[in-house]
């Protein structure tokens, strides 16, 4: 999403941790909230364990989950919008109250969708699953599209009629990884740091990378990741 | 330093990983605590059940992951649970023995802070933010911070407070209602800091071998005391280096490996 | 339970269905709520969803969970103990907070048990996860004991530090099924209701069956289910 | 009934499965919704999503489960989620279209009982409970109900509210904010009953062949009122017929098959 933001195409950002994992920052997300380039960034900024509530809320239809309070920290008292004190109805304990995180889209990355549109997760699935359930529309990019899911029947999938479109984009967690397909491309997070610490590199980047090539699987090969 | 066979961070990652003991159940956090935890569980305390806030639950890592989500956590955990119920089941259901944290700031009451330095709506520097970091510290039964020190880290004032510690002192955590018992240890480069009784004010309890007294107070904003007894810590055996730096080798090796996709058609 | 209840041995029952599947009434559950025989049976009744939320707070450490509101049965308006109105602090929305369930001690049966104490539960897991989180102590019966789980990353595992003991007891899901070991006797189902029906038949049988046999795997050879 | 080649309950639950459409997700019940819903998926409706409470979702069993628990319904689903999950994301979280209910009794506004018969505290007949139905009456976008009709079971006064229908009528279940629209359909061994528009409460909205208006009156415990037209439901067609009848078939000898336990040792 540093990408996203660095280009301008983020308005606000909903997000628990802001940075590049094992390296450092993320600069275009810096320089977005430092300094308003290329645009503004409204900090929709919560804790992870605020995060995975919200979402679980929105997911249950709630307007809020719970959480064991008091809220104390400036994060929890930044905004009323995000965090309200509640009482325990029965013993009176102070408890937090996290509004629920309802996205219009959530797009995540995937192992496979079968024929019937079920789409299989597996591996480190975070929120992902509340993420979906709490949105009102998803879109699940997958490695490979399969006959049938080959997973136990206590796996994580979402059914298909909580889909809306499905893509399949081998490589599409690149990146990252895709548990059961390919590691981590640890040295891109890596020269990563190099490129979105220039606004100029950054933009000959993308220009390059993103806007010139016709699809993920293209640009993937450009940068020699893909054969 | 230098001379002594070991550098500051290894004598740091190695008094932290000497703080856990047998069968802890760790909340670990990336980066130094994440060095600290995994060479306790290779060397002395082979039956820690390491947590990292992604969800993987009592994990074997053979080389040290770079973010909380790599896949090294997963294939060698017991399981691998989804990011609500790792926080409400496991740390706030108070199955976690140890919080083990950095930040970018610390106050003498243990105050966290890992979202900006200057003000949060025009911040001289974002970092990256909280994470898990709250919560693990307001709910694991007791917290270990692992921080570099100077007196840029060791603050008079948080620019944010993004966890808690002790608050204002004088047994205001305790007051609140926070389940956990706070910062208990803060492992420097320097030695160790502990929570006075009563006060609940960080003071000097430890130092490494060859650091005084009054290189740790310069290296702390604000007017650090010592406590009565400062004890020396012991250097690292060498047994303890071999294996914290072929830990650092094996990882380096392992994210060093080129990553190749292959597409179909 | 219902031979627990016939026997005298529960004071009080904290549940959300009573019944024999696919049969009729659990009848020492009938006549000890309708006659207090063998001594009267204290109901801590709920609805599947109440439950299910009573032991997601119970895990979560929490004195109570929310569901969406308002609460219009005669079972929610029964006992302010369990239910009561709660008013969502951001939107002001009507909402159910339902109190926490937190047993002395879980007990459940699984499929296996690792040499560490892990615990693998496969198939219809239905709350025993959430059951578990939320005891103080939890004894575990197993199918069997393995060197390593035979379960994916994702599997639903109870984590040893959170278990008390374990038991080895093959066939210890009977009359029900073990997923992956056994099937449901439902014959057994069905005789039950003729057993439990009649309160000396009923004492006969638990004399012969569960007080005079030595353990679980002497009880099934005895009625003719395990060889 | 005999001579028209069918019996009450098998036109019952063939008009049930009439009832549902291509691709519904539909949450149900044990006993005739089951039997409905599964002859519905396997005949007319393959793209029917079945869940059940104990949470198999998208499952398709070959034979009718005695218990939600059964392992046949694990075995044919998509995925098996936990209880909290299924009641909190799917039920809830407003993805079912149709929930099927049974009780032991319905009143003329759709409120059902399956708790109790006489008071709550000393019943005449402690039923089995609600389960998963007072939130599947709540949130469902529509429910339907299959039950047997008599003046036992549609009562003028509930002796317990189990699961709420349109609770007094006249629009207090739309104004209370219960999110579902409550039941639209009552199928019963004689017709279908349907709330009228306004009042809310049900009247008699179609008849099986060879079935009076005056029969289902007699067979209400209040003064059922009929439509202004009353409409006759088909019969069953032969291939309807002999689907539920190898159904119930493969049911019967799937259970009666003896259980054997191999025990180590």
């Amino acid at each position: 999403y540093d990408q996203m933001i660095g280009m301008g195409c983020a308005r606000a950002l909903t997000f628990s941790w802001g940075g590049n994992p094992g390296v450092g920052s993320l600069h275009r997300l810096r320089d977005a909230v430092e300094n308003r380039w290329p645009v503004p960034l409204l900090l929709d900024e919560r804790s992870h364990a605020e995060m995975a509530v919200a979402y679980t809320a929105g997911a249950s239809a709630l307007p809020c989950g719970v959480m064991k309070g008091p809220p104390l920290t400036d994060l929890a008292t930044l905004s009323t919008d995000r965090v309200r004190p509640l009482s325990c109805p029965f013993t009176g304990q102070a408890l937090i109250a996290v509004s629920a995180v309802t996205p219009d889209v959530t797009i995540l990355h995937a192992q496979q969708a079968d024929g019937d549109g079920n789409v299989l997760l597996r591996g480190i699935i975070g929120a992902a699953r509340e993420a979906a359930m709490a949105a009102r529309c998803v879109i699940a990019t997958v490695e490979e599209r399969v006959e049938r899911l080959t997973a136990d029947m206590n796996a994580v999938i979402l059914p298909h009629w909580l889909i809306s479109a499905i893509a399949v984009v081998p490589g599409g967690a690149w990146p990252s990884y895709a548990q059961g397909h390919y590691p981590r491309d640890n040295a891109f997070y890596s020269d990563w740091d190099g490129i979105a610490r220039d606004r100029e590199r950054f933009s000959a980047w993308m220009k390059a990378n993103v806007l010139g090539c016709a699809d993920h699987g293209s640009m993937l090969r450009q940068l020699g990741v893909a054969s | 330093m230098k001379d002594a066979g070991y550098s500051r961070d290894e004598i740091m990652t190695v008094t932290a990983a000497r703080q856990l003991a047998g069968g802890a159940v760790c909340f670990v956090g990336i980066g130094l605590p994440s060095a600290a935890c995994n060479l306790a569980r290779q060397s002395h305390a082979p039956g820690l059940v390491l947590i990292y806030e992604s969800g993987t639950v009592d994990t074997r890592p053979e080389v040290l992951p770079l973010s909380i989500g790599d896949s090294e956590l997963a294939e060698t955990a017991t399981c691998v649970v989804p990011l609500p119920e790792v926080f409400a089941y496991y740390l706030q259901g108070g199955r976690v023995d140890v919080g083990f944290l950095g930040a970018a700031q610390i106050d003498r009451f243990g105050n966290l802070n890992s979202t900006v330095i200057g003000d949060y709506q025009k911040p001289k520097v974002r970092l990256p933010g909280g994470g898990g970091a709250p919560e693990i510290a307001t709910h694991a039964r007791q917290v270990m911070v692992v921080m570099r020190q100077s007196t840029r880290s060791f603050v008079e004032q948080l620019d944010f407070c993004t966890s808690c510690g002790y608050l204002n002192g004088g047994g205001e955590r305790q007051r609140s209602g926070l389940p956990g018992a706070g910062p208990r240890r803060v492992i420097t480069d320097f030695g160790m800091l502990e929570p006075e009784a009563e006060s609940d004010e960080l003071v000097l309890t430890a130092v490494y071998p060859d650091v005084t007294v009054e290189q740790v107070q310069e290296a702390t904003g604000w007017p650090l005391r010592a406590a009565p007894r400062v004890e020396t810590l012991a250097a690292p055996r060498s047994e303890e280096l071999a294996a914290l730096r072929a830990l650092h080798a094996r990882t380096r090796a392992a994210h060093a490996e080129p990553v190749r996709i292959a597409l179909p058609g």
